[in-house]
């Protein structure tokens, strides 16, 4: 066991793959010796070199493109973009090639490639530099979404990511890099699995990212309460954990779904619609969404805090739902 | 440089084979056989045909929505071509791509595109595969004078520049980005003054002369094979048809048009073959015959094919995921 | 009253507009002399001129920019790009600049401006060429999404957009240009109104799109089926007529929802996630999603019938809510 | 060309207001006082100084997220400029856009913009709007080194060029893009090299020199007001600071930044004013200090400026919907 940050998790995690596979490398704007926006690649220039630890100038889509066509021939990229909301001028990239590659194909090409997106507001980033996209990316078949939010599921996930043989996105919370966390073990954890960060009966809250920690403040005050809640963490958006959903909400019969995302139109508006129609005889009430409010993110600390989420927000929905 | 006769003789085949290939397609589009969209190639078939001449099997290529050409110069099997074009079970991608999404990895072809720029970018991650493994290949980015105008031709050359990878980037200026001409959506005349910007040595010639195509090229891979970078390539030719089958093209002038005819890009190479009597009337018909004899093959078995089972539109999408069948 | 395509009352929206407002222009890829990859804007450049029906390069992200740019400093613009698939290149200017500015600018700016995507598949024009994105856009905040399904909606809606102070996606379906319909007046049709477009009494299908002319052919078959299907076609996917779906849920007790999309992450789940929440006491069975599959497009023609959600499909989730 | 003593006092002041607007952002960042990201404009004062000199109010400019030089210049209050730094509901956007996102419309700044490349593109649709009314107004875009990879930049100056328009396309090559130093980003050494990929004029200048940049700018400014089109100014300057306030920046040489910070812009500046004798030492005094002043104020009034009413979070969104509050 071993006591790490979320960010140093996950650059672990590419080092041991590193280490062992040649054709592994990371690729984005100052992963270099400058060790990355956010720091997660420090060091790994001084262990690895430039040439596997490559820096790029800013073009976001030639970032992707590059990790795509080195995909296409036999490496295993990892592309930083350094904030997610930059994904924005690489849609094409990622959307109309990598996801659909394989398919176009008849399944005669693989693309083992990773793109992690530091997304998540918080740090008084203002509109351009805090926004949660995830959904956008769970609705293109062809990809695989990711969400870490412990250092230990960090570490997991992203070998799952290197070594799968299709294009997966890594979101990351730009404001848990530096959360610590104890990290048990070295083994992958299998994209499609979810985790129950808490064990409960009463209520079921799914939570992604940062609003783990919320929605385990909230389970906390509900316990207070008098309300056991359950706690799941798909980390993995797409696949999704199904079973685990399943068996939690058929024990509860009450769900809320927190994310960090403007609500309108969120992939918690997808959990929703599925839980609905495929549990809806469970259900004791509807599942309650509590995500971002219906704006942009604004840049002053207390309108920014009033935009998110928080613990609050879901004890209130929580309690709504009895 | 000398090129001897089994390349002259192979280059002719293959601009014959383009040639024929999309003659048939437009037939073929005409009567219905051939859905979506079709883009032929008519008219540049020196282009590919003589870049992909001085090509090993596992150097790579990225293509176009205009791809027929590239992959049949880079070896790409026309029954296999044709087949998906039909939207057949046995096409390239089991009917599920298309005239614009053929590949064949085995060839090194990366694909054909339906994003203009798209290519470009693509071909970036190829050349830096090469360079990373050391294996002394290229890779050949073709792409079209409206191209140039997207934002991935720009990052494209400027990162092949500083990493000085082997891509040699060949323009097929046909005067058209659809009905836009190329004085109406650049200010230059020349596409390869864009090198300048990336320092990138960059030249222009007759696309539509297939032997200048053949040793510029041949100049520019042995350039990228040494570590000496990337080379800009302007070919200069026309587009027959309009922008795809289905536009009468009237933007185009009927003077150009007819201009370009005269310099057929495959009637000027028989020529210079039969009049430097490399090979005669008789052997280059011997050829043709063949050619049309693969064609009409591709067609057949293209035509005998099954369309792909219907079960089979949720697989191929992840390598290990297979889609419900009936999610909806 | 006249009878015109889709296409056509598209047109005829702009050139009313055009003929009024001086600064109303268009601009795109072909969309000048060429009338378009479509030809919706045939005949417009002999009318209006090039300085206002503008001819652009292949560069989509610049399109959006200038109309971002022009409509600051003054002007209505209207852009199309040629297949919304190509939006992929100009997310950025959409999502991170047109749709967040005045909230960025803390409300100082306004930027009327209306973009075309023509989107849908039917054609076999395969994974590139087919895409129905308007999910990503809905999750916008700042942008508003129409989607008309008929020559008279067509039209109706282009007028309101143009009218608009914000930044209006229309969304047309590239099979429906050349159906015809009747058009019986030249008023807009306010952003926000939804249109019951067959009246029905057991459940009530939402469609949107090409979907509204399956749903219809469904609730025929349902009517020989003894179930009276009410079809409601939002128009305007946000802002949403949310009296409309309440009124209509409140008497059905019963809905599908179908629209083109790729099912996961879909603007379907969206519709779906909020009925749920705002009418779980009126429902009788969960709501029920008829989308794409969860796939890219296929070329061939019989796959791409496979992956289109049809009147049959909508026929057979229907029944099995009874 | 004659630079009046006017126009002279005018350039010193904006530089010494921009130089002690940085200085004491950064001073109130290290404090806390000052949220998010801060990208400090230290050491380039003679660029946005000596191009919007030659501005009208009513003439456009777009900004990057290094902005605030650009926005004092061009006239923005600095009161409101503090206040949005500080994030209060007095600030140019009340609070909700920060430094990266200072707008103001009354003075044809179209607003900095937290994305690279960005503010080329919506600088086409200005120069588009000028043409549209023929209204003789510019725009001036700025943008720095490591923006030119973008593909904006591409796109924007290709479309500039063939429709004319009025855009001064202004450079800031400072030599950095966050980490990445302009030999390792680009192959070229001078970014005006660029301008030939797209017939535009092009040129590259001392950007510490106020006079030179005003020179340069007014020759670009007046052709674009006579309908020539655009220009491309590279103006050659240096990041005194890291990228970001927090960016310790040991990536630069320690000699480059000494070589550099002895080319003081405002300090060589005022050597020329006195030693030409335009203006004694006092008066330079008198306007430096009037200009703390204007500092001291602008705190002080975002320091005392209240927070924005939380439920101020859900207006702006639309000019006509208003969200609702807790739609979560
Ligand atoms: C990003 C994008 N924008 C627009 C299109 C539509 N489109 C397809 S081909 C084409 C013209 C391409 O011109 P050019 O690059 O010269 O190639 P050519 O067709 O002449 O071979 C356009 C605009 C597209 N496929 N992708
Ligand atoms: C599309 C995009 N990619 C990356 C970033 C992160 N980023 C912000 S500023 C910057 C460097 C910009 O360099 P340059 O254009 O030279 O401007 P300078 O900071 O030197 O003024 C980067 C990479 C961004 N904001 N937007
Ligand atoms: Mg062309
Ligand atoms: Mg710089």
């Amino acid at each position: 066991m071993k006591t790490m940050t979320y960010g140093q998790a996950i650059k672990e995690g590419m080092s041991i793959r590193m280490r062992e596979n040649p054709n592994v490398y990371l690729l984005g704007e100052d992963v270099g010796a400058f060790g990355g926006c956010f720091g997660v690649s420090a060091g790994m220039f001084k262990e690895f070199g430039g040439k596997r630890i490559c820096d790029t100038p800013i073009s976001e889509g030639a970032i992707i493109g590059t990790a795509i066509g080195s995909a296409a021939t036999g490496l295993r990229p990892i592309a930083e973009i350094m904030m997610g909301d930059f994904v924005t001028v690489a849609m094409d990239q990622l959307v109309n090639q990598s996801a659909k590659m394989r398919y176009m194909f008849g399944g005669k090409i693989s693309l083992p490639l990773v793109v992690r997106l530091p997304g998540g507001a918080g740090v008084s980033a203002a509109a351009q530099h805090s926004q949660s996209l995830e959904a956008w990316l769970v609705h293109v078949p062809g990809l695989k979404v990711i969400y870490p939010s412990t250092p230990q599921d960090a570490l997991g996930l992203m070998l799952s990511a290197i070594d799968d043989d299709n294009p997966v996105i890594m979101i990351e919370h730009k404001a848990l890099y530096s959360v610590k966390g104890n990290v048990y073990n070295l083994a992958p954890i299998p994209l499609g699995k979810g985790d129950i960060k808490r064990k409960g009966n009463d209520i079921t809250i799914i939570a992604t990212g940062k609003m783990v920690y919320e929605a385990l403040t909230a389970a906390e005050s509900l316990k207070t309460a008098g309300i056991s809640a359950e706690v799941i963490d798909p980390r993995s958006l797409y696949p999704l954990d199904k079973n685990l959903i399943a068996d939690s909400v058929s024990k509860t019969h009450r769900v809320i779904v927190t994310t960090e995302e403007t609500k309108r139109g969120s992939y918690a508006g997808e959990l929703s619609a599925y839980i609905h129609e495929e549990l809806f005889d469970k259900l004791d009430s509807p599942v309650s969404r509590v995500c971002a409010l219906n704006t942009p993110i604004p840049f002053a600390p207390n309108l920014e805090k009033a935009f998110l989420p928080n613990a609050a927000d879901i004890f209130r929905a929580a309690k709504a739902l009895f | 440089m000398n090129i001897s006769k089994e390349t002259m003789q192979h280059m002719y085949i293959t601009m014959k084979r383009i040639r024929e290939f999309e003659l048939k397609t437009q037939e073929l589009f005409a009567e219905g056989k051939v859905p979506g969209f079709v883009h032929l190639y008519l008219g540049e078939e020196a282009v590919s045909a003589g870049t992909c001449e001085y090509l090993n099997d596992n150097d790579y290529i990225t293509s176009t929505h205009r791809g027929h050409g590239h992959i049949i110069a880079k070896g790409g099997d026309m029954k296999y071509m044709m087949a998906e074009l039909f939207g057949k079970a046995t096409g390239y991608c089991k009917g599920k791509g298309g005239s614009m999404h053929i590949a064949d990895r085995d060839k090194g072809i990366l694909g054909a595109n339906g994003i203009v720029g798209a290519g470009q970018d693509i071909a970036l991650g190829a050349g830096f595969s090469i360079n990373y493994k050391g294996t002394k290949q290229v890779c050949i980015c073709f792409f079209g004078d409206g191209s140039t105008n997207q934002g991935t031709f720009h990052e494209s050359l400027n990162l092949a520049s500083i990493w000085h990878l082997p891509i040699v980037y060949v323009c097929e200026n046909n005067n058209y980005a659809i009905s836009m001409s190329q004085s109406r959506h650049q200010h230059i005349q020349n596409i390869s003054d864009r090198g300048t910007a990336y320092g990138i040595p960059s030249l222009h010639i007759d696309g539509n002369n297939v032997i200048a195509v053949y040793k510029t090229i041949a100049a520019a891979v042995d350039r990228a094979r040494k570590g000496e970078g990337p080379t800009l390539i302007e070919c200069k030719t026309y587009r027959w048809r309009g922008h795809f089958e289905g536009d009468p093209a009237i933007y185009k002038p009927q003077e150009e048009q007819e201009a370009w005819l005269k310099k057929d890009p495959l009637l000027q190479f028989k020529t210079y073959l039969e009049s430097n009597h490399f090979f005669n009337e008789d052997q280059l018909h011997i050829w043709d015959t063949a050619v049309c004899q693969e064609i009409d093959e591709a067609v057949r078995f293209a035509d005998e094919s099954p369309l792909p089972d219907i079960n089979t539109v949720v697989n191929d999408v992840y390598s290990d995921i297979t889609e419900e069948v009936r999610v909806r």
